[in-house]
């Protein structure tokens, strides 16, 4: 059910530009507005995410230890699991930003006679997750194409390492066909596995649709149904140079391209999408285990009722002198 | 705010990364592609026409090309007969650089702007751009 | 119809359909004015379709396309050079002076171009004599049989095509070759390239190459260039037909072929 | 006991989900899965709100009237004192990484033990109520209204989760289910809905200054028996000293380790060690507790209970304080001492008496735990052993959550399990160091209500124990928690029952070489040194 | 278990970073290939095919080698190979990658290589050997990963394995044979046209396969605590002992019928490289050097006391090794486009940037292989801890 509702709003949101442009002419609309929109949506809405976030203190220095502490000097420190200093906290979240380091850890159990549990390593949710991010990733530089003017160098080094194999006219990028298979897989995943398709919402499902759609409608556009390329450009450049124009014919495909992207910048900042600013805050990962060695101050730390010595040695001065504890007052 | 000194230098780096397609063209002339039919041949044309329609040629020309090779080279078919019933010789050189033999002019206005890096010229090779040709 | 519409409709037919658009082109009463060889009226008269690719109707057809090379003919440096200069010229051919050598046709001497057919006592000028060698079109080639991507392969007419588009650079074919027809291009050719005619395309480095009886000049009912240059030394013809040339020549001349023992069947013949 | 559940029965594990989506799905209390309420009298020591008597069972919980705003207050209020619980609400994807990562769902397979699931019971009504995407889409986003069966579910779940952080060991955002955890179980106290096994050591803790409420004269008779004990098994009497003023080292340990076996022994090593050592140190009644049920209650509750630490150290003018083994007290100690009571500016960084070691890694809390002190004593060779005296134990290690997941001691137990005894397997991986399994047990659950439960979550510890005991023939578990000391003996009782629970400095104790000892026969426990053959077990 | 490449001691990663720097260097003069083509090999029109083809060939053997662990192991139960086998087709997985490598490196056009794929050419016995090579590949890798997997988990390994073993004993001789098919279906080339090439081929494969796969072991040993066990070696050197006899054997037949029929072309190729051919000279001291060697390691080989020796194992299988190596993994190739079509020697020798690049596969082989025993080992070290 939650599939099917995924499945009808990222159909109903690949309907609304055709239907805009091929009837309604609304090529402003969903060339201009929208993605100014989406745009300043996309910025505010993170920028606001972002300090709503950091309003909130850290009160408490929580990092989730995965290795050896700092301790005596003879005892090896794991410095990139259990950081003691800004260098290991920064190696450690390279690592887990870059590289995906604690879903790289992902085991299986496996429950079998006996009872016997075992706990083999399963690589398969990182393989398909660092594809995709790393493959979006590459893409997005990709499409800097479309955005400048020259172009850098370095965009046409990423594109010719990713066109490499010279697969098809134009070339096929690997980057195209690793985001497809890797949000595919994600997709069949979560629907396939009963626990993850038990705590699946359809907020979870919509994203890795609509992505799939755009990077759909961007192969399509690529291999089979070309749009106007240049159009595009004219389009995007004038978009970023604020002297906004949507040169006709650039195909209806493309604005439904635009308005998924659209769509999916509007929606980030109020998404779960937010684990990309939220992997930088997550106390358990950014933080140094040195609690010991640097004291933590919560900011609003307040006195609390204790029950003083005072109190104790009142209630139980007697019984104290009785065997022979020293006592404050006699 | 928090630990604000490391989150507003993100927040800057995110803006800053954001926007980059906004600065970066800053003080650029914005230059459009303009493919100039300006040749001797074409000017000659009293009707100028390319073998389809301009629309079909912008958005099909590599297809085409390829379907070409493949007709000439595999199936020794060489020519083509345009929707508007022309024939044509399908060749790179004979037939399109005969009238675009303004490549830099022609062909790399697009490509460039683009950012598209046919290899065709690593064997076919690029018409010699005469001095009349395509200087406006 | 509009341009998008015309863009859904592939997705619905096939992929392959660029031509859909049928009603796109208007009016078109110009005169290009390329260098078209072929017959128009013909063209027009078989009635062909739109947007389909068709052969010219004046190409020249053959079931078997076979030279032979009447060695006799050959009598100064110049006879030969004429027929190598033809080809090398409009194929684009480097000269590139390495063993990493691009060839099309070349002269060896006697010895070289059928070694299991001399001896030690044979006449001293014919073992020294140049011999024009040339790729065999071979009716059962090793090469095309080796190739794994199809990128040289057998036309209809006999002839061993090479699609340096497709061409992988696995020298496979080379090796298989027994004849050493092929040429594999070891770096970019253009340097090594006097004077480029920009009418037939170079190739890139990494692809092999050879002579392909100008299968490019048969499409445009053109006999090949060093067929062309020899002034009748070279007989070209459909080795099908009984009453072509060559057969005529074969027929009454004794010929040999390089290495008859392995099989293929070379189609480039020696009259001695 | 645990006797009356029947082992095949529990291993007969459904993992596949239920159709009905979870939100469908309201709790129902069965007798032995929850503890019970805490009683009216613990709230009110505490000063805790809506004391009364109420059972889970029950229809009617007898919230306060305005329930709803107070624990939607309570959560505006710490999402803006958060950071972790805020973010967490709001990154996690449900990738699903952690889903087969928590003990109570390998053992009992309730899917709203996934830790994501149970993130997603308070998740949900955050949505509900704090976002403007769940306020307008509702149930669509993943939001929904909190209402009194959710209050249920949560005392439920959140009394269900150990707070062992295994599943943030495996999240790609580092979210720490403790973390929602704790803050669910503080909402829940906002509501006066807590379970006795926790407030009532709290309530003692406060006033006695430990868990069991052992009061200061009780205290020095269990010694007395400790202290009789080992002058029976070695032949030297040792004369400790309490609430003395002027000694170097203040030593803070769990209480549970005062009577109780086997956490008794492990007192008993600590004593022995001190003696050999002649080390300058006190005991303290009224900081008789290393343990902190305020970390299962509320971040409020810990400071309260914890703040005797430093107030003791401060009174009795130590310089440094040592810690005995325990898991949950160095979460405290560890993470929220210093920040919560420090600065400790009175006393001095701690400088090893007998090797002179500085321990620089605890110069800010300056309190060193025992094992790190060990560990150094042995490096430096400043204690004899005889590992030959552990050799009819085979012994594994289990790594406590706490010590492993909010600290990283890891390598200093070994270290000294491998030097006082020659028989030493680990588990198989991924059960051991910071993938360890939790005991079942822990954040207050380990009481004998629970006992189902208990037995489920501690099924993955005790499977990998099963599997060492079956292809090393390892006989004794070694740990340096005092709850494990507690929960591991029960659980190896039903699970593993050939295998028996032990302290480090138990087998630091067996091993120790003493200045004037008698012959060893027996060990500290008591037992033969040495098995009825007369031979050492290999 | 792939995180277990991650966690090693300090020397484990100086030979990693070695490998990796080393790998750099080598990256470079790709480069350079890619950027200027072939023409920077030794190769050329009439030796086209040269060192990296060679290495291929030469690797294809070593990875169908595995089979002389699978078949004793697993068709006859033969216990003692237990501790052995995930390291033979461990090391299985790196020759064939390596192979794979040197194929790619040989490419004039490399971006093209899925051509192969996209237009499959059936009769092309390259196209099938890329077929074999990938379908070896998978099977190892799947073989290989669940059987270690399943003894980390100390569970029996999964019922679909089985099926899969046996088709990779039949597999791994598929892919050595349709290697020689490459060369022995080739008119022209009479060195290469030999009905027994494939056999020459796995008697080859055979012995210098499991040489270097227990040579490997013997370094390894020095590093970690693992140990294969005595009688595995015992067995695995006696299988080099036959197959190294029966390789000697098959050049033997094939020089017989060279000069018995006294065919020049069949005998030209041998002249080339013993005594040499119109004056080239230039591989035949490495040939004397590989016929040598292998005499030597028949003496050390065959005498049960001799190959029981450690020390004289080591010599043997090093002097095995190095003479295999010169005859298939370089002269074959050299030799078979000597005479060429025009009777004539066309001398190859590599260049430096082609032994660069091929030391660079070498070095990528080294690396899957290093990653892969560390995984294995890691494993097998925990589970008889």
């Amino acid at each position: 059910m939650k599939i099917v509702v995924a499945f009808i709003v990222v159909l109903v949101l690949a309907a609304l530009p055709y239907a805009g442009i091929q009837y309604a002419g609304m090529s402003t609309v969903f060339g201009i507005i929208i993605p100014y929109a989406a745009v300043a949506v996309f910025i505010l809405g993170v920028v606001y995410r972002i300090v709503k976030w950091a309003r909130s203190p850290v009160p408490f220095r929580i990092p989730t230890t995965c290795g050896q502490e700092k301790s005596l000097p003879w005892i090896k420190q794991n410095k990139l699991d259990n950081p003691s200093g800004t260098a290991g906290v920064l190696g450690r979240m390279a690592l887990e930003i870059l590289c995906f380091r604690s879903l790289f850890r992902n085991t299986r159990t496996e429950l079998r006679e006996g009872p016997r549990l075992s706990y083999a390593s399963s690589v398969w949710l990182w393989l398909a997750a660092i594809a995709f991010h790393w493959s979006f990733l590459i893409i997005l530089i990709r499409h800097f194409r479309l955005f400048s003017q020259p172009v850098p160098h370095f965009i046409n080094v990423v594109e010719n390492i990713d066109g490499f194999l010279q697969i098809g006219v134009p070339t096929l990028y690997i980057t195209d066909i690793l985001l497809l298979a890797a949000v595919l897989y994600l997709f069949i995943r979560r629907v396939v596995l009963p626990q993850v398709r038990y705590i699946s919402l359809v907020a979870d499902y919509v994203p890795l649709l609509l992505i799939f759609g755009i990077g759909l409608t961007g192969v399509l556009m690529r291999y089979f149904f070309r749009v106007n390329v240049i159009g595009v450009k004219e389009l995007v450049m004038g978009l970023i140079a604020f002297k906004p124009h949507v040169p006709a014919d650039i195909g209806t495909l493309f604005f439904i391209h635009l308005f998924l992207i659209a769509t999916l910048f509007a929606y980030f900042p109020f998404s779960k999408l937010m684990h990309l600013g939220g992997v930088f805050l997550s106390p358990t990962r950014n933080l140094a285990n040195n609690n010991r060695m640097v004291r933590h101050i919560n900011p609003w730390n307040y006195p609390v009722h204790v029950h003083t010595y005072a109190e104790y040695e009142d209630e139980f001065r007697d019984k104290m002198k009785a065997v022979g504890l020293p006592v404050e007052k006699e | 705010m928090y630990n604000s000194g490391k989150i507003i230098t993100g927040l800057v780096l995110f803006l800053g990364v954001v926007t980059m397609p906004f600065w970066f063209n800053i003080g650029k002339a914005d230059v459009k592609p303009d493919p100039s039919l300006d040749t001797p041949v074409i000017r000659q044309m009293k009707v100028k026409h390319c073998i389809e329609s301009k629309q079909f040629m912008i958005d099909n020309h590599m297809e085409l090309l390829n379907a070409w090779r493949n007709a000439v080279v595999r199936n020794n078919k060489t020519i083509y007969v345009s929707t508007a019933g022309q024939y044509f010789t399908m060749s790179l050189e004979d037939t399109c650089f005969h009238c675009h033999s303004n490549e830099k002019q022609f062909c790399d206005q697009c490509h460039t702007y683009a950012n598209i890096q046919p290899y065709c010229w690593e064997c076919h090779v690029k018409p010699v751009e005469e001095a009349a040709n395509g200087h406006r | 119809m509009d341009i998008d519409k015309r863009k859904f409709l592939k997705l619905v037919g096939v992929s392959g359909a660029l031509w859909v658009g049928s009603r796109l082109a208007g009016g078109l009463s110009s005169v290009f004015n390329i260098r078209d060889r072929f017959d128009k009226q013909a063209l027009a008269d078989a009635g062909y379709e739109v947007g389909t690719m068709v052969p010219d109707p004046g190409e020249l057809k053959a079931k078997q396309w076979a030279m032979a090379i009447d060695v006799r003919q050959f009598k100064t440096p110049e006879d030969y050079t004429r027929c190598i200069q033809a080809c090398d010229k409009i194929h684009n051919i480097p000269d590139i002076t390495t063993q990493q050598d691009i060839k099309w046709i070349w002269e060896e001497p006697y010895s070289a171009a059928f070694p299991e057919q001399h001896n030690q006592y044979m006449e001293a000028a014919l073992k020294s004599t140049p011999i024009l060698l040339l790729c065999n079109q071979c009716e059962f080639p090793p090469c095309v049989r080796v190739c794994p991507t199809g990128a040289t392969f057998k036309r209809q007419d006999g002839i061993v095509m090479m699609d340096y588009h497709r061409c992988i650079g696995c020298r496979y074919c080379m090796a298989a070759c027994p004849y050493g027809s092929r040429s594999f291009n070891f770096k970019d050719p253009r340097p090594y390239i006097k004077k480029i005619d920009p009418a037939y395309p170079t190739r890139t480095k990494g692809v092999v190459e050879k002579c392909d009886f100008c299968a490019e000049r048969l499409d445009q009912g053109l006999m090949p260039a060093c067929v062309e240059a020899s002034k009748g030394a070279l007989i070209f013809g459909d080795l099908r037909d009984p009453d072509s040339d060559v057969r005529k020549v074969l027929s009454t001349n004794f010929s040999i072929r390089r290495k008859p023992e392995l099989g293929t069947q070379p189609n480039v013949f020696y009259i001695l | 006991m645990a006797e009356e559940l029947k082992k095949e029965e529990l291993v007969k594990i459904q993992y596949k989900p239920p159709k009905k989506d979870w939100m469908d799905t309201p709790v129902k209390f069965r007798h032995g899965t929850y503890i019970y309420p805490a009683k009216a009298k613990n709230l009110q020591y505490l000063d805790l709100p809506n004391p009364r008597e109420w059972s889970p069972v029950d229809e009617d919980w007898k919230l306060p009237e305005n329930w709803k705003e107070i624990v939607l207050n309570g959560m505006k209020e710490r999402l803006d004192k958060y950071r972790s619980f805020k973010v967490f609400m709001d990154i996690c994807v449900r990738c699903g990484a952690c889903a087969d990562k928590c003990h109570f769902y390998i053992g009992g397979g309730d899917p709203k033990n996934m830790p994501v699931l149970r993130a997603e019971l308070i998740r949900s009504v955050y949505r509900g109520n704090f976002t403007a995407a769940g306020k307008i889409l509702g149930r669509i986003n993943g939001a929904r209204d909190l209402t009194k069966d959710v209050i249920k579910e949560w005392f439920s779940y959140f009394y269900q989760c150990t707070e062992c952080r295994r599943c943030s060991v495996f999240c790609p955002y580092g979210i720490d289910t403790a973390e929602i955890t704790m803050m669910g179980r503080e909402l829940l106290t906002l509501l006066g809905v807590n379970v006795n096994w926790i407030l009532e050591p709290a309530a003692n803790c406060y006033r006695t200054g430990n868990h069991l409420g052992i009061q200061p004269h009780a205290l020095m008779d269990m010694f007395e028996m400790m202290l009789d004990d080992i002058k029976d098994r070695t032949g030297i009497k040792i004369e400790p000293t309490f609430n003395r003023k002027g000694a170097e080292i203040l030593f803070i340990t769990p209480s549970a380790d005062f009577f109780a076996e086997p956490g008794m022994y492990t007192c008993m090593g600590y004593l022995m060690l001190f003696h050999e050592l002649g080390l300058d140190y006190t005991w303290s009644t009224y900081a008789s507790e290393g343990g902190n049920f305020g970390l299962f209650t509320s971040h409020e509750m810990i400071k309260r209970l914890n703040a005797k630490m430093y107030a003791e150290a401060k009174r009795l003018g130590v310089k440094w304080i040592l810690g005995g083994e325990c898991g949950h007290m160095w979460r405290v100690v560890h993470q929220y001492m210093d920040t919560l009571n420090g600065p400790a500016d009175f006393l001095q960084e701690p400088v090893s008496p007998v090797t002179g070691t500085k321990f620089e890694n605890a110069k800010s809390t300056k309190m060193v735990h025992i094992a790190e002190f060990t560990a150094d004593l042995i490096k430096n060779k400043k204690i004899k052993l005889d590992p030959g005296r552990n050799d009819k134990l085979r012994i594994t290690f289990h790594d406590s959550c706490n010590p492993a997941r909010a600290m990283g001691i890891f390598e200093e137990p070994r270290y000294i399990i491998k030097n006082v005894c020659n028989n030493f397997f680990e588990m198989p991986e991924n059960t051991t160091r910071e993938q360890t399994f939790c005991c079942g047990g822990g954040a207050g659950l380990g009481t004998d209500e629970m006992m189902e439960t208990r037995m489920r979550g501690g099924m993955p510890r005790a499977n990998a124990v099963q599997y060492v005991h079956e292809k090393y023939g390892v006989n004794r578990l070694s740990c340096m928690c005092a709850i494990d000391r507690a929960t591991l003996t029960t659980l190896m009782e039903y699970w593993v029952p050939d295998v028996k629970v032990t302290g480090i400095h138990e087998l630091v104790a067996n091993a120790l070489v003493m200045n004037g000892e008698k012959e060893r026969i027996v060990d500290i426990r008591g037992e033969p040194l040495k098995d009825e053959k007369g031979e050492n077990h290999v | 278990m792939i995180e277990k490449a991650f966690y090693g001691s300090k020397k484990y990663w100086i030979w990693v970073a070695f490998l990796l720097a080393f790998l750099g260097v080598c990256f470079h003069f790709y480069l350079l290939q890619l950027r200027e083509g072939l023409t920077i090999t030794g190769m050329s029109r009439n030796v086209s095919w040269g060192l990296y083809i060679a290495q291929f060939t030469y690797l294809v053997g070593v990875a169908a080698s595995a089979v002389m662990l699978v078949i004793p192991y697993y068709l006859h139960h033969y216990k003692a190979f237990s501790r052995m086998m995930i390291l033979g087709e461990f090391m299985a997985i790196a020759a064939v990658s390596m192979c794979m490598l040197f194929i790619f490196v040989d490419l004039g056009q490399p971006m093209r290589v899925m051509n192969v794929i996209l237009y499959p050419q059936l009769h092309s016995v390259m196209f099938w050997d890329m077929s074999v090579l990938s379908g070896y590949l998978v099977l190892n890798l799947l073989i290989g990963w669940t059987t270690l997997e399943a003894e980390r988990k100390d569970a029996p390994p999964p019922s679909w394995v089985k099926p899969l073993i046996y088709l990779s004993v039949v597999w791994a001789i598929s892919i050595h044979t349709v290697t020689a098919f490459l060369y022995a279906g080739l008119p022209g080339r009479p060195y290469w046209l030999s009905a027994i090439m494939a056999a020459r081929f796995l008697a080859g494969a055979f012995c210098s396969g499991p040489a270097i796969l227990l040579l490997l072991v013997f370094f390894v040993q020095k590093f970690v605590k693992y140990r294969v066990g005595d009688e595995a070696i015992k067995a695995l050197s006696k299988i080099v002992a036959y197959a190294m006899s029966a390789n000697v054997f098959f050049l033997l037949l094939e020089i017989f019928t060279a000069f018995y029929s006294r065919i020049p072309d069949d005998m030209n190729a041998f002249r080339y490289l013993f005594v040499g051919l119109d004056g080239h000279t230039a591989l035949v001291p490495a040939m004397w050097v590989s016929a040598g060697l292998s005499i030597v390691s028949l003496a050390l080989l065959i005498p049960p006391q001799f190959r029981d020796n450690t020390k004289l194992l080591t010599i043997a299988l090093v002097s095995l090794v190095v003479a295999t190596w010169i005859d298939k993994g370089f002269s074959l190739i050299a030799a078979g486009f000597v005479p060429n079509p025009f009777d004539r020697v066309s001398v190859y020798l590599p260049t430096f940037p082609e032994v660069m690049i091929a030391l660079g596969v070498y070095t990528i082989g080294l690396l899957i292989l290093t990653i892969l025993w560390k995984v294995a080992l890691s494993v097998k070290e925990k589970s008889i801890a």
